[in-house]
């Protein structure tokens, strides 16, 4: 299946639930409602054509104005990539896990809730793990975030 | 601290008890650096090069060093790559735990002033000579066998040089 | 007579222990020699490398990369540089690409190498750790008459490579690839059929394919596991469908079968160097690149196959010269989650074949 | 009451004026007699002293070259005194006395074990008249010395406090205890072939050409490989090194000892190494026996050849798992040993070989 006729099974299948951006360069970048990943998860992993049993990567994302969390998942069977994203604002950085679904994710939304301070419904696991146990200075990640030892480059 | 090193701060009081003392000093001092073993310890990149010296082609053995994976019996830390500030407490600690007398060597640009991550990381100790003393910096990143090698001689030579009063300070 | 009681008790092992490869920990409980329960902590070696990239530009991030996974620097290079050129529309030459795949192969055989001493000195051989380091550093010296470094090349760069290699490393690069394959004899008589090797490995954290593929595992542990699955392969990239291998896997998933997959998938890499020194084409070694790189919006996930699995990286731009975020993805981060689940009912001491096995190394998972 | 054999053979000429020059100067009997033991023991001390020393310069030279290095190169021609360095710098050392020990166990254990390895050179014949005292039960005594060992060990483990230590300690316990059980039956058959204990009547009932155990009885063979197993495990070393497993137990029961303890155990660890293999040398190899060259170095050399075995052992294989040690002890090596004793047994009844 090439790029196109995966667009093309999206669009006819996953109508509402998948929405294509253009944004993706190289491999298929759709946009999924937080509320809706669970179920988008479970139709992409239960789905024969694309059966995409193999999570790649969870990126979470501070763009300046919102938080986008970005699924990379390929197919081992079918030989597939799509990556699929969430936009978060700031006020509701909640999302649901995938841990069921793709057991590769427990780490990788640790990850998340940890440097980003998006919470996770659903997970047993959310415990520091990067960052020194006794961190106290929030989430650096962020943009925004500054902390008075943090040395930024000076601009040349 | 081992008993016989009382013993040429005694036989400085008893007449011609200097000239046993001062070739005393320099055997034991001769002792220490020769065999100085040191404690695996290796966090980062570096831990390659280090590795790569202690095998065939360098051989860390040449200079009686020999690794020890528990540190009450290494006398020598090389610190090989980043301390990070979630590491820095057990730098310390490993440090502690160690016999008088302790050497350490910080290698590469990490150890010394924080290396590549000096900005815009907030995870990074930025120098370990705040987190424990530091007798030999290396720079490089990573050094090559070489410089470590050149290192371990520099800090043989300091320990060669050691004077009887520096033995109560330490 | 009345029942024994028996205790569990916690063992820490590491940050600082020798055979958890760098700065692991992992917290053990245990009863009697018999591990229970297993947690890894991790975080020693967190050094913000995400962070650091949002603040530089595109090519000052190629040094970062050396250091997100040292022991295949090569590789890491590669992918970053696959990435931008994918957001930036860069074409890159031939040769370059060539050049790329003969350093890629080369490091992956190095850190094979490094896998195989290490494994074998995690079961209590310490002297085939010597013979490893020893043939890795003719690689070395291969990559120190190219970039002049042995360990952090910054080799491969957006566009193409630094340097074109000089004249004398092809013929030395054959002698190394006719001198390699010379040794796996020795590799094989040494280890391969020693029974208290073979007891120490076989049946030993057992992985199926089905966990495997649920845990994200990938490269050499995936193929072990019998999942013929190779990104080189399955989603080629730079050139490497031009060139003849085969992707061996083995039946069992178990310690040994990691093991040897290595040990094969050395040879196959030994194929791939000869065929590309054989067809190394002329040309530039570097694409125009314009010196205040920017790469249009967008955003890309790409991936090669590294040493120790599937490395990726995601590059999302916002059109200036920084990029907005850059996470890499480990392969020894989904690698080192399965401990605990291929760990049941083992002892410590194979708490440590299985970690050898699995080829974690520590700033793949820290970064 | 045993009878004081002094030693007589190459170093009798020495003693002998020891002796005279006691009874010149009039000391009275019982004086004269710990007079000249402490004498032999100091003799056999600092002989056992330069080669547990030569021992640990040999196993890294071999090492070494193994692995295709140098080893140490800098102190002496190609590093000979370096272990004396070593030695040197571990007298230097702080002595950590951990805060958490038990404070007699762990004062206590090094001592035990250096002294059970050293007590075992009582009465071992390191040539034609060399040994202090020849027991009529030598070589149960050395037996039952050495396994002294596992007590210290054991103690070091329990001492430290520490949990990689008490793990090593255990499975030094487990370990020794079992392999002690092949190793005396391997030698048993031995015994019961020349009938006594004494490990003078061994050697000497080896005299002659190749008239070796190993060659001259059908067991001995069998005998010696056991023996030769078991003896690798009793000595802690590759493929049985579990108690100090590094890459398990970082240093296992000595994780928390440092300096002149920490040396102690080391010596101890190679003079254990020593004994096993001149006991093998003794009771299969014809101990002292040889032509033309003097005793002593026909022992040592046959000792050194053993060692040197042992040491090439050490740095090819891989390490056992504590469980698959224990099976192959049980399950394979003793009842080896015991059928190769019914076997001993069965050709001493039958006369042959007389």
């Amino acid at each position: 299946m090439t790029r196109d006729e995966l667009k093309e099974h999206i669009l006819k299948k996953y109508d509402g639930l998948l929405t294509p951006l253009e944004t993706g360069v190289f491999d298929l970048m759709c946009e999924v409602k937080p509320a809706n990943l669970t179920k988008v998860a479970r139709m992409l992993y239960d789905d024969e054509q694309l059966k995409f049993d193999f999570l790649n990567n969870i990126a979470g994302v501070d763009t300046g104005e919102q938080f986008e969390v970005v699924y990379s998942l390929s197919s081992i069977s079918n030989n597939l990539r799509l990556d699929f994203k969430l936009v978060l604002s700031y006020d509701q950085a909640v999302i649901d896990s995938v841990k069921d679904i793709w057991t590769a994710a427990d780490w990788h939304e640790r990850e998340i809730w940890e440097l980003y301070g998006i919470d996770i419904n659903n997970h047993d696991n959310l415990k520091r793990f990067l960052l020194p146990d006794d961190w106290d200075q929030g989430y650096p990640m962020r943009k925004d975030w500054d902390a008075p030892d943090f040395v930024r480059m000076p601009e040349l | 601290m081992g008993l016989i090193k009382k013993v040429p701060v005694y036989a400085e009081h008893v007449p011609g008890g200097g000239f046993v003392a001062t070739q005393l000093e320099s055997v034991l001092s001769h002792a220490q650096a020769c065999s100085m073993w040191y404690l695996l310890f290796a966090t980062a990149c570096c831990a390659i090069e280090l590795m790569c010296t202690g095998a065939s082609r360098y051989d860390f053995d040449r200079l009686g060093m020999i690794f020890r994976p528990t540190p009450r019996q290494a006398d020598l830390i090389i610190a090989a790559g980043t301390i990070t500030k979630k590491m820095a407490p057990r730098l310390r600690r490993l440090y502690d735990q160690m016999a008088e007398p302790r050497y350490v060597i910080a290698m590469g640009g990490c150890t010394i002033r924080g290396g590549p991550f000096y900005y815009d990381s907030y995870a990074v100790e930025k120098g370990i000579d705040h987190i424990v003393p530091v007798d030999i910096y290396i720079p490089g990143c990573p050094p090559r066998p070489e410089s470590l090698l050149e290192g371990c001689l520099h800090l043989q030579k300091k320990v060669k040089a050691q004077k009887l009063a520096d033995w109560h300070e330490k | 007579m009345a029942e024994l009681r028996t205790e569990e008790f916690l063992v820490n092992m590491g940050p600082h222990h020798p055979s958890t490869h760098g700065v692991c920990r992992l917290i053990l409980t245990m009863d009697g020699e018999k591990v229970v329960a297993i947690e890894p902590v991790i975080g020693y070696l967190h050094r913000a490398i995400e962070k650091i990239c949002e603040n530089r530009t595109y090519p000052q991030c190629t040094p970062l990369m050396d250091r997100f996974e040292y022991v295949t620097a090569m590789a890491t290079e590669h992918v970053y540089a696959l990435a931008v050129e994918k957001l930036a529309g860069l074409e890159v030459p031939e040769r370059a690409e060539y050049l790329r795949v003969i350093m890629v192969e080369l490091n992956r055989i190095a850190s094979h190498l490094i896998f195989w001493g290490v494994t074998a000195m995690d079961v209590g051989a310490y002297t085939p750790f010597l013979y490893g380091l020893r043939e890795r550093e003719d690689i070395m010296d291969l990559f120190e008459i190219t970039c002049g470094q042995r360990l952090t090349y910054n080799y491969i760069r957006i566009g193409g490579v630094s340097k074109d290699i000089p004249p004398e490393f092809v013929p030395k690069c054959r002698e190394f690839v006719k001198m390699m394959w010379s040794k796996f004899s020795d590799y094989e008589g040494l280890l391969n059929g020693n029974p208290i090797f073979l007891g120490r490995m076989k049946d030993i954290g057992v992985l199926t394919p089905e966990a495997a593929i649920a845990y994200g595992a990938s490269g050499p542990v995936l193929r072990a596991s019998g999942v013929k699955y190779d990104v080189r392969r399955n989603d080629p990239y730079s050139v490497y469908d031009k060139f003849d291998f085969e992707i061996p896997t083995q039946p069992n998933g178990d310690c040994y079968d990691r093991f040897i997959q290595r040990l094969d998938e050395m040879k196959e890499s030994l194929k791939i160097i000869e065929q590309a020194l054989d067809n190394l084409p002329e040309g530039d070694i570097k694409c125009k690149v314009k010196p205040k790189l920017k790469p249009p919006e967008g955003e890309v996930y790409s991936r090669i196959e590294s040493a120790r699995g599937e490395m990726g990286v995601y590059i999302r731009s916002d059109g200036t010269t920084k990029p907005m975020r850059v996470k890499l993805r480990g392969s020894s981060y989904n690698h080192l989650m399965l401990v605990p689940e291929i760990s049941t009912d083992v002892l410590i001491a194979d708490v440590v074949a299985i970690f050898a096995t699995l080829d974690i190394i520590m700033p793949e998972v820290d970064r | 009451m045993i009878s004081p054999v002094f030693a007589v053979g190459e170093l009798d000429g020495l003693f002998r004026w020891l002796n005279e020059l006691l009874v010149s100067i009039g000391l009275p009997q019982p004086w004269q007699d710990v007079i000249m033991y402490a004498a032999l023991s100091a003799t056999v001390f600092g002989l056992l002293a330069l080669i547990a020393l030569f021992l640990v310069w040999w196993e890294r030279k071999i090492a070494a070259h193994i692995q295709q290095r140098f080893g140490p190169m800098r102190v002496g021609w190609h590093g000979w005194y370096q272990t004396v360095m070593d030695a040197l710098k571990l007298l230097q050392k702080e002595d950590i006395r951990v805060a958490t020990r038990d404070k007699v166990v762990f004062f206590w254990a090094p001592v035990i074990c250096f002294v059970a390895a050293f007590s075992a050179y009582v009465c071992m014949p390191f040539g034609r008249g060399l040994i202090v005292a020849d027991l009529n039960i030598g070589i149960l005594y050395i037996m039952a010395v050495t396994t002294f060992t596992v007590i210290s060990l054991l103690m070091a483990g329990w001492g430290s406090n520490n949990k990689y230590a008490l793990l090593g300690g255990m499975r030094s316990a487990a370990q020794v205890i079992s392999y002690e059980v092949p190793m005396v039956v391997s030698l048993l058959a031995v015994i019961l072939y020349v009938g006594s204990l004494s490990m003078v009547d061994i050697v000497e009932s080896q005299s002659g050409w190749f008239n070796w155990f190993i060659f001259r009885v059908p067991f001995g063979p069998i005998a010696f490989v056991t023996y030769t197993v078991a003896a690798i495990a009793e000595a802690n070393r590759t493929p049985f090194d579990i108690p100090e497993a590094e890459q398990e137990l970082v240093a296992g029961y000595n994780v928390e000892y440092s300096g002149m303890k920490f040396a102690m155990f080391f010596l101890a660890e190679f003079i254990n190494m020593f004994t096993v293999s001149a006991i093998a040398a003794t009771v299969f190899l014809g101990g002292w026996n040889g032509p033309w060259l003097p005793s002593w170095v026909w022992f040592m050399g046959k000792t050194l050849s053993m060692v040197f075995l042992l040491m090439l052992v050490r740095w090819t294989y891989p390490r056992l798992r504590v469980d698959q040690l224990m099976e192959f002890a049980w399950k394979f090596l003793v009842p080896v040993t015991f059928a190769n004793l019914i076997l001993a047994g069965i050709l001493k009844y039958l006369g042959y070989w007389e």
